[in-house]
């Protein structure tokens, strides 16, 4: 007969009809945002931040721009930190990363040598004005490490434990070390390792 | 007490009346009757639809597994006073090259039939607003109305997707009148009366006609026919967004485009009403419930079923369109004029008997003859 | 007895431009279409409006570099995406892959193609006038899986996961029962899906007969995908190419017999079931540890900017949701691509897109359209 | 399907080829295209009837514009065989595979659209991805965009 | 009460104004379209002075008919008929001069014999009220062979105009 198909196809509907009064959570697979938020995965990356241990000059980024010639969409600047006589510190005096341009593609945490900038959970981050206030400067992306902990506990785990079996590599060699001029191309690997833990 | 309860509103207009028969003469309260009934249809209508948008929008949530508006007001019941304000305050934009007379006086005349229509409706025990005893063809008649409005609306706006909307509209609105007004043919028939309230008296007492089997296939193309002359899917071509942008109402913007909704939507509810009134028994109900409380329910229930069209249903083509009217309704709506008259003319046991051969010969005979446009089931082979 | 018949109206064709800004041309994509009525006459697609030159930009980045843009290609699917380009340098670089990691690939691609297929359905049906209710039951079962990307990649839609030599991370305990659960809840999904739509006649009378494309030329118009398939050819480059590891799951590939607009639904419909049989023998079958990198996979993306490919080229691709996904790369050495091309399976598919619209009502147009299921970001480039 | 069984049944099929095999493809004078085109989509044991990509490059070193083209079989389900043209970039006139295979309209418009090579024989030889004012070809490797915003 | 009177006398004369006027937009309308909408204005006012002789059978089969169908065909065939509808086509020529010698001609007759029949305007005549029941009986009693004959008229144009319009498929 000709409308059986279409009546079918009406029960099913009907049944969603009924499901979203009966059984609520298993009907209803909208969520009332600004009261009630989805948990993000720990994993989940929006735009980069810096660390810094303790206090925010105790940044630990040493402004190697690995990260800015290595990011797709060249949206990282960094001008390195000089001291009196003009010699290059390792640290960043202007960092800035364009929130309008990053594309939170999750590259720059990957091969930054120095587990110095991971990306952030944040993502309410609309801004009135894209010129200034997307282009973060370097205090705004500042944040502790205990953040980090909080956001990420399984990745944080992962680098204290790979930079404690660094800092005990180093420590018996020599403790007197040469701080080295320009960290060589290959330094620890990057996020995940050869035979990685299970992330 | 209930008998009071039924006779609320016309007891109300009546005491009223009296109040204001003491110091007016009486032709004016004469006038006065008439305005009121008048007044309370106009106030009643825009309401009607505005929780009709409500009404939708929240169904059509939950099928969809989501809520629907609830964040103006509770349960989003302020929702359309809120749209209202949006339509008042949006931007009137009329296309440079349109035909500015015409433009504007499409959406005001489109909304005259609809609003027209409802004087005829039996809304509870003697709560007719105009009880002509030619109702139903005025019904009818005025309801073809609409179809010049819209296509006046369709070429003022002077708009190749408006051009496609309005042809359409006037192919459909004029190939699903016929089958409608022949569907109601066999109910003037039993009722040998054309006036609503006499074919609400003949149905008392759970006599409905949906009951009897030419009734039930009635009511059934009775009811198409209504949400094809409305526009509502699966037949609403003239507004078809995935093809022709918005149809007729694409260059509308504003309270113009409000004027077009509230046409659409008071015109659903006054089919939906007049279903009712011609197959459900109009007001008619146990006791215990007031008269017009149960033809409201009965509307309610048809309006959700053509809101639960709308969530389930996808289109159909114009020319499909067209086929179904003219192939599948018009031949079933004369053949049943025929079984109407052999149970009308038949006793009690023959005629059911009667009815039901005619009804099963009419319908073999459709799925015959349109056996080719029935489509069929299809084989997929599996290869690796 | 030939009835005399008045010479025929000359009625005016009409010149519409159904334009970037329309409700289901699925993204900026324009169709001139010549209208005698309803009936379309011509129909000439205008492409264009979202080409940002991925290959000329490809060109100024490393390899690695080029992985989160080769998301934004078809970004219903990104994972399909990233693992044609990955298997591109792999063929070019000769870098092998760990077990694990191919598993891992098989899956993300297997769970893509069901996000795929089922949100195509949606919109077809959206286009056929089915209000957006297909559409919110097929994104209700999207979300699950996209949140198991995001569990697993950072992201839902632009993943960014595949490496050279493997993928990116391991997966973290929960996703595990996510798969399980998203694999044993998808036939339940299906079964729903067909009784909302398969059945429904109006569905049938508006899909059947429509839009037919014949054997001859789908190949000729060198047609893939699930489209190619509707019409009864049997190419599925995961059984063509054997590429990865798809020759140890047994699947079947359905095939059509008339190569219409119901075809191509229903086709993808069986696919995914097939789909949700090769998920559960991954399920089965993937090893509980193993490295997700290999070697030489570490070593190229460790540090991408000074990674050197031998010089070379070569031709990766994979059977996308969409149809024949090909990476071309040219390499002359230099740790940049010398030429850097996508087949784009979409953008050849429309190749008949006027063939089959010829004749048909403008309403079919926009279905035949809905059924080739395009998406602008990998038709333009 | 090794290269080199290829190749003999090539020189075979058409006498006095000037053929070039470069690692996985052959390098094909413009005269002789369409006739090898034609010998691997008609040939029983080949019976390539599917063009997957075409697709050209700029060799601003060797001054010419090569046009690679792959032929697969969807028939026999064999590998590709890649077909190279090489083109002088004063007059990139080549002729056209539409004649044999509709699938390449598209690509061969897109070709010509980005790199500039001009296929005789083709039904609609017009810009497909940029708009039709559009001058120079942008995927040369010595096209240097105007606005300088970029 | 004799102001209702007075109304209904003003409405009556109120709309046949209206029936008169529109018929005369009807003819000097540019856009062929505002002709077709003022042809429907009349026929509303027709339809108005039915109802003011309480014939609203009649009054309503007006609506349906003209209006619903034949008006809506009307405007069909316009809109299918491209250049009509265009500023340039000139609606007047030379003939209006002897037009509305011819016109006057006629009226002088008109108006002579509506002079000579004798209205038989008394009480009874006002009051009778001839509802559908009493038509329908009527129009199946002595008037069913001229109702049947009109029926195979109407399917006779019906096939003629299908045949003609039918596109050689």
């Amino acid at each position: 007969m000709f409308g059986w198909g279409v009546l079918k196809g009406m029960l099913v509907t009907l049944w969603n009809f009924l499901l979203t009064y009966l059984w609520p959570k298993k009907g209803i697979f909208t969520v009332q945002y600004p009261e009630k938020k989805l948990p993000l995965a720990q994993r989940y990356r929006n735009f980069p931040f810096l660390v810094y241990d303790g206090t925010p000059h105790m940044i630990r980024c040493v402004a190697c721009k690995i990260c800015e010639s290595e990011c797709p969409p060249k949206c990282i600047y960094i001008i390195p930190e000089k001291d009196a006589e003009g010699r290059v510190q390792k640290k960043p005096a202007v960092f800035d990363i364009d929130y309008a341009i990053c594309m939170n593609c999750g590259l720059c945490e990957e091969v930054c040598p120095f587990d110095s900038i991971f990306m952030d959970h944040e993502y309410e981050i609309s801004k009135y004005n894209r010129a200034e206030d997307l282009m973060v400067r370097k205090e705004a992306l500042l944040k502790p490490w205990e953040y980090f902990a909080k956001i990420r506990p399984h990745d944080f785990e992962r680098i204290e434990a790979k930079r404690a079996a660094k800092s005990a590599k180093a420590k018996p060699v020599a403790p007197a070390e040469k701080p080295s001029q320009k960290p060589d191309a290959g330094p620890t690997s990057p996020q995940q390792g050869s035979v990685p833990k299970n992330g | 007490m209930a008998e009071t309860i039924d006779q609320i509103f016309v007891l109300a207009k009546d005491r009223f009346l009296d109040l204001l028969g003491i110091v007016l003469p009486d032709w004016i309260i004469l006038l006065v009757r008439i305005l009121i009934s008048i007044a309370v249809l106009l106030a009643v209508a825009p309401v009607v639809m505005m929780y009709m948008t409500w009404l939708e929008r929240k169904v059509l949530g939950r099928i969809q597994n989501r809520y629907g508006p609830n964040r103006v007001g509770i349960f989003g019941l302020l929702q359309p006073i809120a749209d209202g304000i949006k339509m008042l305050t949006k931007e009137d934009i009329v296309p440079k090259n349109a035909d500015q007379v015409i433009h504007f006086l499409a959406p005001v005349v489109i909304v005259i039939a609809p609003l027209l229509v409802l004087a005829v409706l039996p809304f509870g025990r003697n709560m007719i607003a105009a009880d002509l005893n030619v109702g139903l063809l005025f019904f009818l008649g005025v309801s073809t109305f609409g179809v010049i409005a819209l296509f006046m609306g369709s070429w003022a706006s002077r708009n190749k997707y408006s051009l496609l909307g309005g042809m359409r509209a006037f192919a459909q609105m004029i190939s699903y009148e016929i089958p409608m007004v022949l569907s109601v043919v066999p109910v003037i028939l039993v009722t040998s009366s054309l006036s609503t309230a006499a074919i609400v008296e003949a149905q008392l007492g759970w006599k409905w006609f949906i009951f009897t089997p030419w009734g039930g296939f009635a009511a059934l193309v009775f009811f198409l026919c209504g949400v094809a002359e409305v526009n509502r899917t699966p037949f609403d071509l003239p507004e078809a967004e995935s093809e022709i942008v918005a149809g007729f109402h694409t260059e509308y913007s504003g309270m113009k485009f409000a004027l077009f909704y509230m046409a659409e939507f008071i015109s659903t509810f006054a089919i939906s009403g007049l279903a009712v009134t011609l197959f459900l028994g109009g007001w008619d109900g146990p006791a215990f419930l007031p008269s017009w409380f149960w033809f409201g329910l009965k509307t309610f229930i048809l309006i959700l079923i053509m809101i639960w069209f709308r969530g389930t249903l996808p289109r159909f083509r114009v020319d499909q369109l067209m086929g179904f009217a003219w192939k599948v309704f018009l031949p079933f709506t004369l053949a049943n004029i025929f079984i109407a008259a052999l149970w009308a003319l038949l006793p009690y046991p023959k005629n059911f008997i009667a009815d039901t051969i005619g009804i099963t010969v009419i319908l073999t005979l459709l799925q015959i003859f349109n056996r080719k446009e029935t489509p069929k089931k299809r084989k997929y082979l599996y290869a690796n | 007895m030939s009835l005399p018949c008045a010479p025929t109206l000359k009625t005016e064709l009409l010149e519409v431009s159904i334009g970037p800004q329309h409700p289901s041309t699925h993204g900026v994509f324009r169709m001139n279409a010549v209208l005698d009525g309803e009936t379309v006459v011509k129909l000439k697609p205008v492409m264009g409006y979202l080409h940002r030159n991925h290959e000329q930009i490809a060109e100024t980045l490393p390899y690695l570099a080029n992985m989160p843009y080769t998301d934004r290609l078809d970004y219903i699917c990104s994972m399909t995406n990233n693992f044609a380009y990955a298997l591109a340098v792999e063929k070019l670089a000769g870098i092998d892959v760990p077990e694990r990691a191919q598993y891992l690939r098989v899956m993300m691609a297997e769970l893509t193609r069901l996000v795929n297929h089922s949100l195509l359905i949606g919109f077809l049906l959206n286009d056929l006038g089915a209000w957006f209710t297909p559409v919110f039951y097929a994104f209700r079962e999207r979300e699950k899986i996209l949140d198991f990307f995001e569990a697993v990649s950072g992201s839902r839609m632009m993943c960014n996961y595949f490496r050279f030599g493997g993928v990116k991370a391991d997966l973290p305990e929960s996703a595990l029962d996510q798969v399980r659960r998203i694999v044993r809840d998808y036939p339940r999904f299906l079964d729903e899906f067909e009784r909302l739509l398969a059945g429904n006649e109006i569905l049938k009378s508006r899909c059947q007969r429509v839009g037919i494309l014949p054997k001859e030329l789908a190949v000729n118009a060198s047609i893939t995908g699930p489209m190619l398939r509707a019409s009864g050819v049997n190419y599925d480059i995961r059984k063509a190419d054997r590429y990865s590891i798809y020759d140890r799951f047994d699947f079947r590939v359905p095939l059509g017999m008339t190569g219409d607009v119901y075809d191509r639904y229903y086709v993808r419909v069986l696919e995914m079931r097939e789909s949700v049989k090769i998920l559960e023998q991954v399920l089965k079958q993937m090893p509980e540890k193993g490295d997700i990198l290999s070697a030489k996979g570490l070593q190229a993306c460790r540090a991408p900017r000074m990674w050197k490919p031998p010089a070379g080229d070569a031709y990766g691709r994979i059977e996308s949701p969409k149809g024949e996904l090909g990476f071309y790369l040219v390499s002359d050495g230099s740790p940049k691509p010398y030429r850097y091309h996508v087949r784009p399976p979409s953008f050849i598919n429309l190749t008949v897109l006027e063939d089959l619209c010829i004749g048909q009502k403008i309403a079919d147009a926009v279905i035949i359209l809905g059924s080739i299921d395009i998406v602008l970001g990998e038709v333009d480039r | 399907m090794n290269i080199q069984e290829i190749k003999d049944d090539l020189i075979k099929a058409i006498p006095n080829l000037p053929l070039e095999v470069e690692g996985s493809s052959f390098v094909i004078p413009k005269e002789k295209f369409l006739s090898v085109a034609r010998f691997f989509k008609e040939s029983p044991k080949y019976s390539m009837d599917y063009v997957s990509c075409i697709t050209a490059v700029d060799y601003p070193a060797k001054e010419c514009l090569e046009s690679v083209n792959h032929l697969y079989s969807m028939q026999k389900k064999q590998g590709p065989v890649v077909l190279k043209v090489r083109v002088p970039k004063e007059n990139p006139r080549m002729p056209s595979l539409t004649a044999l295979y509709r699938g390449a309209e598209f690509q061969e418009r897109e070709a010509y659209d980005l790199f500039g090579i001009i296929y005789e024989g083709h039904s609609d030889l017009r810009r497909i991805l940029l708009w039709d004012e559009f001058e120079g070809h942008p995927m040369r490797k010595d096209y240097v965009s105007e606005d300088q915003e970029l | 009460m004799e102001i209702l009177y007075f109304f209904a006398k003003t409405g009556f004369y109120a709309t046949a104004l209206v029936t008169l006027a529109a018929a005369i937009l009807v003819v000097t309308l540019r856009n062929l379209f505002h002709c077709a909408l003022a042809l429907i204005l009349s026929l509303l006012g027709v339809a108005v002075t039915y109802l003011y002789l309480k014939a609203e059978f009649l009054a309503i089969i007006q609506i349906l008919l003209y209006i619903g169908a034949i008006m809506t065909l009307l405007i069909f065939a316009i809109m299918l008929t491209h250049r009509l509808t265009d500023r340039s086509v000139s609606q007047t020529n030379r003939q209006s001069l002897p037009a509305f010698a011819l016109l006057a001609v006629f009226n002088i007759f008109f108006i002579a014999s509506l002079a000579a029949v004798p209205w038989k305007i008394n009480s009874a005549s006002l009051a009778a009220k001839i509802d559908t029941q009493a038509l329908g009986a009527f129009l199946m009693g002595p008037y069913v062979f001229p109702f049947e004959i009109i029926s195979i008229v109407l399917i006779i144009a019906l096939v003629g105009a299908v045949i003609l319009g039918r596109t050689d498929q």
